[in-house]
């Protein structure tokens, strides 16, 4: 058996945070697989949805967050709209990668995190995406520079889909506006995740 | 019009239609008028109706339930009539209905007509077996704008409103025994096995008599202000019987006295009524 | 003066455990009226009942108070206490500090404590205002009625009519016989459904004692245990009692339209019809819905062809009003409609099957004469997939309960299926396998091992439609696999809800149902076949999901409560009914009209010398003690014995007062 | 004269051009009058709900309030958007204490009695497919298409209302009543792989490839999508996917406002089908519709 | 809603058939709820005389709570159906009396709602509690 179990190993916290931040109750689950059976890339995870739920009710932190399973979440909903315990299985994915980005727990996977934070800072700046220099960025900070040049992104730039501008916000009061409301929604996650849930 | 009258119930005495005939008569003064009892069609003399004549005499049918009886009532008394029928007090044919139609009284404290005169679409009396004399409805119609405004108050003023008029009460039950439809012959009041209600007079027990009086008296009440004007102490027990009539409206679509057919309120039920914030 | 004994059970350490049991009886010490209050492990043991007696004895008591469970549970157990030790059972009170105290408040012991003492206070106040009342006694109409004629129905009205009581077994349907007709084969021991139930159905209908009413309804329910006044709607049938069963009707009726409900929709069936074969009474009636003649005025192909003339077009529905004693109500179920079941096609899909339609496809009775093909191409199927807990242990589909037999049904069918054809292959979807029941679990084991069925655990996601194949996506979560299936065919385990418009006919009775709709026994426990309303008894899945065995052994329960309600001479009933105190009576006739049984008589009475009034008077006989006329009464002439003016206005006063407790 | 605000969401204006235009087109020809939140900012996509809730709330909360003020119903074309809308407005109602702090960090109220609604149930629910089919000028006979709805346009249950989840029927109805015919198919709303186009492309391709396999199995000769989302991954993908299926798959993708301006007559460049990277203009001419 | 509350007086009027078997459910289910209420038992809500509610208040009760059987499930087949007209009459009379509506309710609470009786009664109870502190 891969893991071993035993009562002072399960953090007890770690399911209480998943619930007050997730809002689920995940005590609910009665692991009938539904999740697990129609998750469309369940064949990727290292864990199946369902077997995760069961290691956050366990309180198995350390397999839950160094898994790759919440970063190959596709938040299609399909398990949230089936499972019969009405579990909001796609949020407490979300949640957990809520978990890792703010920095509480080791972080497993970082092309998404990369791409979560360029993808944010384009609408902080400019108050909407602008996918070339957003592209851009992402291809180098995560080292992979040529990523989808050829054929795609050409072909995208050359059937006029991609910008070399990007679309502002032409009023500077709203850019401050929008960096201000920024700065005062990360203080709030701090509070949430750090304070309030420990 | 007095002399109309007088020959009127002269004429049901002789022709013996009726026992009786209760009407209005001059008291101590030319301000005052009290209940008249005629029995025989000399003694019709006495009979008169004016403005003064501001008793419910809808009151003594509950009293003499066996004699057949001519009523002299203004029209705001009729459905008085109605509804003590409805509650079988006595047969509708025991009684002769004699509207006298009326421009308003005047109520003697103050010298000017109440408010239900001033809003009054039943001058010219309707549903009486007979009518006497003419008069003309007023313009604007009868509203419960007052009560609505007494509602908008916070609770909290409502209580102190009320506790300071309770204050007064003296416990006369002048007002209980000038309403029509307070007719029980042992009234909660004076109970004692169980006691109902403490028979000290302060203003809290004083206002569990009218809460458990008014609410007695929901559904059935016709708002006619026998009570009000009875009360020595000028508590306007007007705010109370005509919130009765509002709620009675509202609720359930009621008028009491105003429908032989329609059942009172609280004595019937439908299975749609509405579940009025019940959790 | 009073003289009140009060005893505080612990009840073990369900009271005692959250509420202060000695200095609950201590406060009821310190209270006027009392003469002696203890405390005690059990109060309803027999040692606990002698206490009281003792006590009784020793203090001459006159009432008491018990501070236990709800009166619901034990006041019957405390009152007949009393009246062995000589007082009268009314003056008996319980305070009841379990159900309202120790179990709902066990998160602050001395609120807790305070609230007790607070209930046991104003149960002393009650009992103070007690007074003695004689038993009534009513008649018994020794006739039972039966609502349902499925295996349940059956089941009890054979048993009441074994016991010399007459019964009137009264189904919906055109047959009796129910759900269980039709079965293939039930589990664990594989015999033939029919084979068991039919000799049933034939007994019931030669059993002298038992009156047969078919395809007729209860439409009207008043009355009162004992006195049980039922409306009964005799459907037409169209079809009067010469018929001789010989079933050329049905051969000639040319009208194909209809389903047949007994073949679940899997096959067509004529105009003028018997569910099936060996029906009971084997008398058809014509479905007028779908009859040719009803809905076009042309054809009466029946009534030619019937030897015996027994076609009989005019006859209207008949209502028929009856009294009986005790009612056996036994309904029955339906079974789950998946067209909730977006992911497994919205009941639209014609290879996904219920578990039911399942079992008339392979029954040799059935339309494919036990052959098992697909519903859409009736082609032979190699790959068949069960799904477990469609319908149950599902919240979002409002659900949550688990049905209790489709795991065992579902076992059975995959074997029977293997049974027929061994060469395909069987997988069963489940999420966990309860098998609890003499040889139930070695059936399952029987299934995988020796039937090879193989079982996933895991929920099936979606059934995709493919290319005249099913692609079922599932998983096992075992192995943490994602599974997909390409099957033949699906067999939903779909699980059991109430009858349709069970709650409508709860309300005919005004027994209370949980919020499925399934009828309420009266304790989970202790009276799991009474209900609510005494005089009603109920058996079978109507009541909540259950096999034959457990059906059958409820129903004979039902069987043995009428019996021994039939076995008395008459019926004692509570004496806590309403009285008028015609002194003070004004005769507005508001409680005449309120009344909901007509118990209220108005009269013109003497009430003081010389003063006759029309006053109201209670017929004690028909009154069940609402209450309805008091809370109208206005003039507080009318009263309820047990609940009295004085009573109730006691407990209100005890309960706004503060405890004066040192 | 039929009227919403309208939030076009990032991607309408640079990788989905052709469906803003084909959309405003066909909208400006029924009579819709689509009112372009000002200064909207980005909804947050799919990245603002994994990387804070209160984001994923405040984001769309603006173009939410600013719909709620003038009283209107609020739409996107696209799925994402429309999904982060929705969901800002459901979550805002559930949670009290996030709809707390963002009505501190927006410093205005927000009741959450306005609707949210996609572009295809305003137009094909509101306006009506009826309303639609009396305006044709033209019948798309003879072409199968198969509707893909996906994911966030159908779920959670709760956004999607009175329409079925596991099989819509909304864009269904509109090809029937375009004189199409809609191929019956069960992959409708599974999932093409949505925000990992950039980065985890390998999953896009598998569950996009998925999709256009069942697609073809099923006769399907054009894909009618109402996301940019889907349509990046089901059409800029395809040559990619058709490689790795080594089966040439060319089915057009095309948006459904792009569909219905082929019934109401508009033409090739019109609605700007030039920007496909699978060419319909063949499978249409073959149909005689272009 | 936190069960504790002391000093909170509440009668709670219970029809025998539903709501006092519901009560008894919340028991057996061990739902909590504060214990302010002190339940009376009575055998339907049509024997509710509003004088025994208006006696409740003047003898100090904060707050009164009657409930009964469900529209169409009363025991003794129209009950509840009186009840539910005295319900409103009476709540706005009282109200015009300055007893503040958050002080008494109604309820239907069937024999198997035990779950559904914690809430009314936490509800109710959290209610009063907003009167006696905020006026």
């Amino acid at each position: 058996m891969k893991y071993e179990l035993q009562l002072k190993n399960i953090k007890e916290g770690f399911r209480k945070d998943v619930e007050n931040l997730s809002q689920q109750k995940i005590s609910n689950c009665y692991q009938c697989g539904k999740c697990s059976a129609g998750c469309p890339v369940a064949y990727a995870m290292d864990y199946p949805p369902s077997m995760i739920m069961r290691m956050i009710q366990l309180g198995m932190h350390d397999p839950v967050m160094s898994s790759n399973t919440s970063w190959y979440c596709v938040s299609c909903e399909t398990c949230t709209t089936r499972c019969p315990r009405e579990i909001d299985i796609a949020k407490v994915m979300d949640t957990l990668k809520i978990m890792a980005q703010a920095g509480k727990y080791k972080l497993s996977e970082n092309e998404i995190p990369i791409f979560d934070w360029i993808f944010l800072k384009s609408i902080e700046l400019t108050g909407k995406i602008y996918e070339l220099g957003m592209i851009g960025a992402y291809n180098l900070l995560s080292l992979n520079p040529f990523k989808d040049v050829y054929p795609m992104g050409l072909k995208m730039i050359l059937k006029g889909k991609i910008g070399f501008i990007p679309h502002l916000i032409y009023n500077p009061f709203e850019v401050i506006k929008n960096i201000r409301m920024f700065n005062a929604i990360r203080k709030k996650d701090r509070e949430r995740i750090y304070e309030k849930n420990v | 019009m007095d002399k109309e009258l007088q020959d009127l119930i002269k004429k049901l005495l002789t022709e013996k239609k009726v026992d009786y005939a209760i009407g209005y008569e001059k008291a101590y003064d030319e301000f005052s008028t009290r209940p008249a009892f005629v029995t025989s069609a000399e003694d019709t003399a006495r009979l008169i109706f004016n403005k003064y004549c501001i008793n419910n005499l809808g009151l003594y049918l509950t009293k003499l339930k066996k004699n057949k009886i001519a009523l002299i009532c203004k029209g705001c008394d009729i459905p008085t009539v109605r509804e003590l029928v409805k509650e079988k007090q006595f047969s509708r044919e025991n009684v002769i209905v004699i509207g006298a139609a009326c421009d308003g009284v005047l109520d003697k404290r103050t010298g000017k007509q109440p408010e239900k005169c001033l809003n009054c679409g039943v001058k010219q009396p309707k549903g009486a077996d007979f009518t006497v004399g003419t008069a003309k409805d007023s313009t604007t119609a009868r509203n419960f704008n007052d009560v609505a405004e007494f509602e908008k108050k916070s609770s909290k003023e409502k209580m102190q409103f009320w506790d300071r008029q309770f204050e007064k009460c003296i416990r006369c039950y002048a007002c209980r025994n000038v309403c029509p439809v307070c007719y029980c012959p042992d009234c909660f009041a004076q109970r004692s096995m169980p006691e109902y209600l403490n028979k000290n007079v302060d203003a809290e027990e004083n206002k569990m008599f009218h809460m458990i009086r008014m609410q007695h008296v929901f559904g059935r009440c016709t708002d006619c202000k026998a009570c009000d004007t009875a009360c020595p102490v000028n508590i306007p027990l007007t705010l109370l019987t005509k919130k009765l009539a509002k709620d009675a409206k509202e609720l359930f679509n009621y008028e009491s006295g105003a429908d032989m057919d329609a059942r009172p309120p609280l004595s019937t039920y439908d299975e749609d009524d509405p579940e009025s914030g019940i959790m | 003066m009073a003289r009140i004994g009060v005893f505080v059970c612990h009840c073990g350490t369900n009271i005692a455990g959250v509420v202060d049991v000695t200095r609950v009886a201590k406060y009821a010490g310190s209270l006027p009226g009392v003469k002696v209050a203890v405390d005690y492990k059990f109060m309803c043991s027999d040692p606990g009942q002698n206490t009281i007696i003792d006590a009784i004895k020793k203090y001459g008591l006159d009432r008491l108070v018990v501070s236990a469970c709800s009166p619901r549970m034990h006041e019957a157990t405390f009152r007949r206490t009393a009246e062995r030790a000589g007082i009268n059972p009314y003056m008996v009170e319980m305070a009841n500090i379990r159900e309202h105290v120790a179990w709902v408040h066990s998160d602050d012991k001395e609120l807790a404590t305070q609230k007790a003492m607070k209930l046991m206070e104003m149960a002393v106040a009650k009992v103070r205002r007690s007074e003695a009342l004689s038993k009534m006694f009513a008649p018994i109409e020794k006739r039972a009625l039966v609502i349902g004629g499925g295996i349940a129905g059956i089941q009890a009205a054979l048993d009441i009519a074994g016991a010399g009581y007459k019964v009137l077994l009264v189904e919906k349907e055109p047959s009796i016989g129910g759900r269980m007709a039709q079965l293939d084969k039930t589990f664990p021991t594989l015999d033939c459904s029919a084979c068991i139930l039919t000799p049933k159905m034939v007994a019931a209908a030669q059993d002298p004692n038992i009156t047969l009413l078919t395809y007729a309804e209860v439409t009207e329910v008043c009355g009162f245990v004992g006195q049980f006044e039922v409306k009964i709607k005799k459907k037409a049938k169209s079809v009067n009692s010469k018929c001789i069963g010989c079933g050329v009707c049905t051969t000639k009726c040319p009208s194909k339209k209809a389903l047949s409900e007994f073949d679940e929709k899997l096959a067509p069936r004529k105009a003028i019809y018997t569910p099936f074969p060996q029906a009971v009474p084997n008398v058809p009636v014509i479905d007028r819905t779908a009859c040719t003649f009803f809905l076009t005025g042309k054809c009466k192909i029946c009534e030619k062809v019937c030897p015996t003339g027994a076609i009989d077009y005019t006859q209207q529905d008949e209502f028929i009003k009856e009294k009986f004693g005790a009612v056996v109500v036994a309904t029955g179920f339906d079974i789950y409609d998946h067209s909730n079941y977006g992911e497994y096609g919205y009941g639209e899909i014609k290879d996904v099957i219920t578990g039911l339609q399942f079992e008339r496809l392979i029954s040799s009775t059935g339309p494919t004469a036990g052959h098992v093909t697909r519903p859409s191409d009736h082609r032979e199927v190699k790959n068949v997939v069960f799904i477990q807990c469609v319908g149950s242990r599902d919240e979002a589909k409002k659900r949550p309960y688990c049905s209790r037999v489709c795991c065992m049904y579902t076992a059975k069918q995959a074997m029977l299926l293997k049974d027929h054809y061994p060469e395909t292959q069987a997988y069963v979807f489940y999420i966990d396998i309860r098998s609890a029941g003499k040889n139930y679990e070695e059936f399952v084991q029987r299934a995988q091992n020796e039937y090879g069925v193989l079982y996933l655990r895991g929920r099936v996601s979606k059934i995709y439609e493919r290319a005249n194949k099913l692609l079922v996506k599932g998983a096992d979560t075992l192995s943490g696999a994602q599974v997909e299936i390409e099957a033949d065919l699906v067999v939903l385990a779909n699980g059991f809800e109430p009858k349709k418009g069970a709650k409508e006919f709860a309300q005919l009775f005004h027994m209370s149902s949980d919020q499925y709709g399934f009828y309420n026994e009266l304790h989970p426990k202790l009276a799991p076949v009474e209900t609510a309303i005494s005089g009603v008894f109920v058996a079978g899945c109507c009541q909540s999901p259950k096999d034959i065995p457990d059906t059958v052994a409820m129903a004979s329960a039902t069987a043995a409560k009428v019996c021994a309600l039939f076995a008395k001479e008459k019926l004692e009933v509570e004496p806590l009914i309403a009285g008028v105190n015609q002194l003070t009576c004004s005769g507005c006739e508001t409680c005449y009209n309120v009344c909901p049984y007509s118990a209220i008589e108005m009269k013109d009475k003497e009430v003081k010398r010389g003063e006759v009034r029309h006053v109201a008077e209670v017929l004690e006989s028909v009154c069940k003690g609402c209450g309805a006329c008091v809370g109208a009464c206005y003039s507080k002439a009318v009263d309820l014995k047990g609940f009295t003016d004085r009573q109730v206005l006691d407990q209100v006063e005890t309960a706004t007062a503060p405890i004066t407790d040192n | 004269m039929f009227k919403v605000a309208y939030f076009p969401g990032c991607s309408l204006s640079s990788t989905a051009k052709e469906y803003d235009v084909a959309t405003r087109l066909v909208c400006e020809d029924l009579e819709i009058e689509l009112v372009e939140v000002p200064e909207w900012v980005c909804c947050g996509a799919t990245t603002a709900h994994i990387t804070s809730e209160l984001t994923a709330a405040v984001l769309p909360a603006r173009s939410l309030i600013w719909a709620e003020k003038h009283n209107m119903t609020i739409t996107s074309p696209c799925s994402a958007c429309f999904s982060r809308l929705k969901m800002a407005q459901l979550n805002l109602e559930k949670y009290p204490g996030l709809k707390k702090e963002a009505e501190e960090i927006l410093g205005e109220t927000y009741s959450g009695k306005g609707e949210v609604l996609h572009l295809t149930r305003v137009m094909l629910e509101r306006y009506g497919v009826d309303n639609i089919k009396a305006k044709l000028k033209k019948q798309l006979k003879g072409l199968k298409i198969a509707c893909y709805y996906g994911c966030l346009m159908t779920r959670p249950a709760e956004v999607c209302e009175n329409d079925r989840v596991e099989d819509p029927m909304l864009m269904d109805n509109l090809v029937s009543a375009l004189g199409a015919q809609a191929v019956k198919w069960s992959y409708k709303t599974e999932c093409c792989g949505a925000a990992f186009s950039l980065t985890k492309t390998e999953i896009v391709r598998k569950l996009s490839g998925d999709i256009l396999k069942e697609a073809k199995a099923s006769g399907a000769e054009l894909i009618m999508v109402a996301c940019p989302l889907c349509h990046s991954n089901l059409d800029a993908r395809q040559p990619e996917i058709s490689k790795l299926l080594k089966a040439e798959l060319n089915i057009p993708v095309l948006y459904f406002t792009q569909v219905i301006g082929l019934a109401l007559g508009y033409g090739y460049l019109d609605l700007m089908l030039n920007k496909h990277f699978i060419d319909p203009a063949p499978l249409l001419k073959a149909k005689g519709i272009l | 809603m936190d069960n504790k509350v002391p000093q909170l007086n509440i009668v709670g009027f219970l029809c025998n058939w539903c709501s006092y078997a519901g009560a008894d459910m919340t028991g057996l289910g061990r739902n909590t709820y504060p214990s302010n209420i002190k339940v009376i038992r009575i055998p339907c809500t049509g024997r509710m005389d509003p004088m025994m509610i208006i006696e409740a208040f003047h003898n100090g009760a904060d707050g009164v709570l009657v409930s009964g059987c469900h529209p169409g499930d009363c025991h003794y087949t129209e009950g509840n159906y009186y009840w539910r007209r005295r319900y409103p009459h009476l709540k706005s009379l009282l109200e015009h009396f300055g007893i503040d509506k958050r002080r008494f309710h109604a309820s239907w609470v069937s024999a198997s709602e035990g779950k559904k009786f914690a809430e009314v009664v936490k509800k109710v109870t959290a209610e009063v509690k907003d009167w006696r502190d905020n006026g």
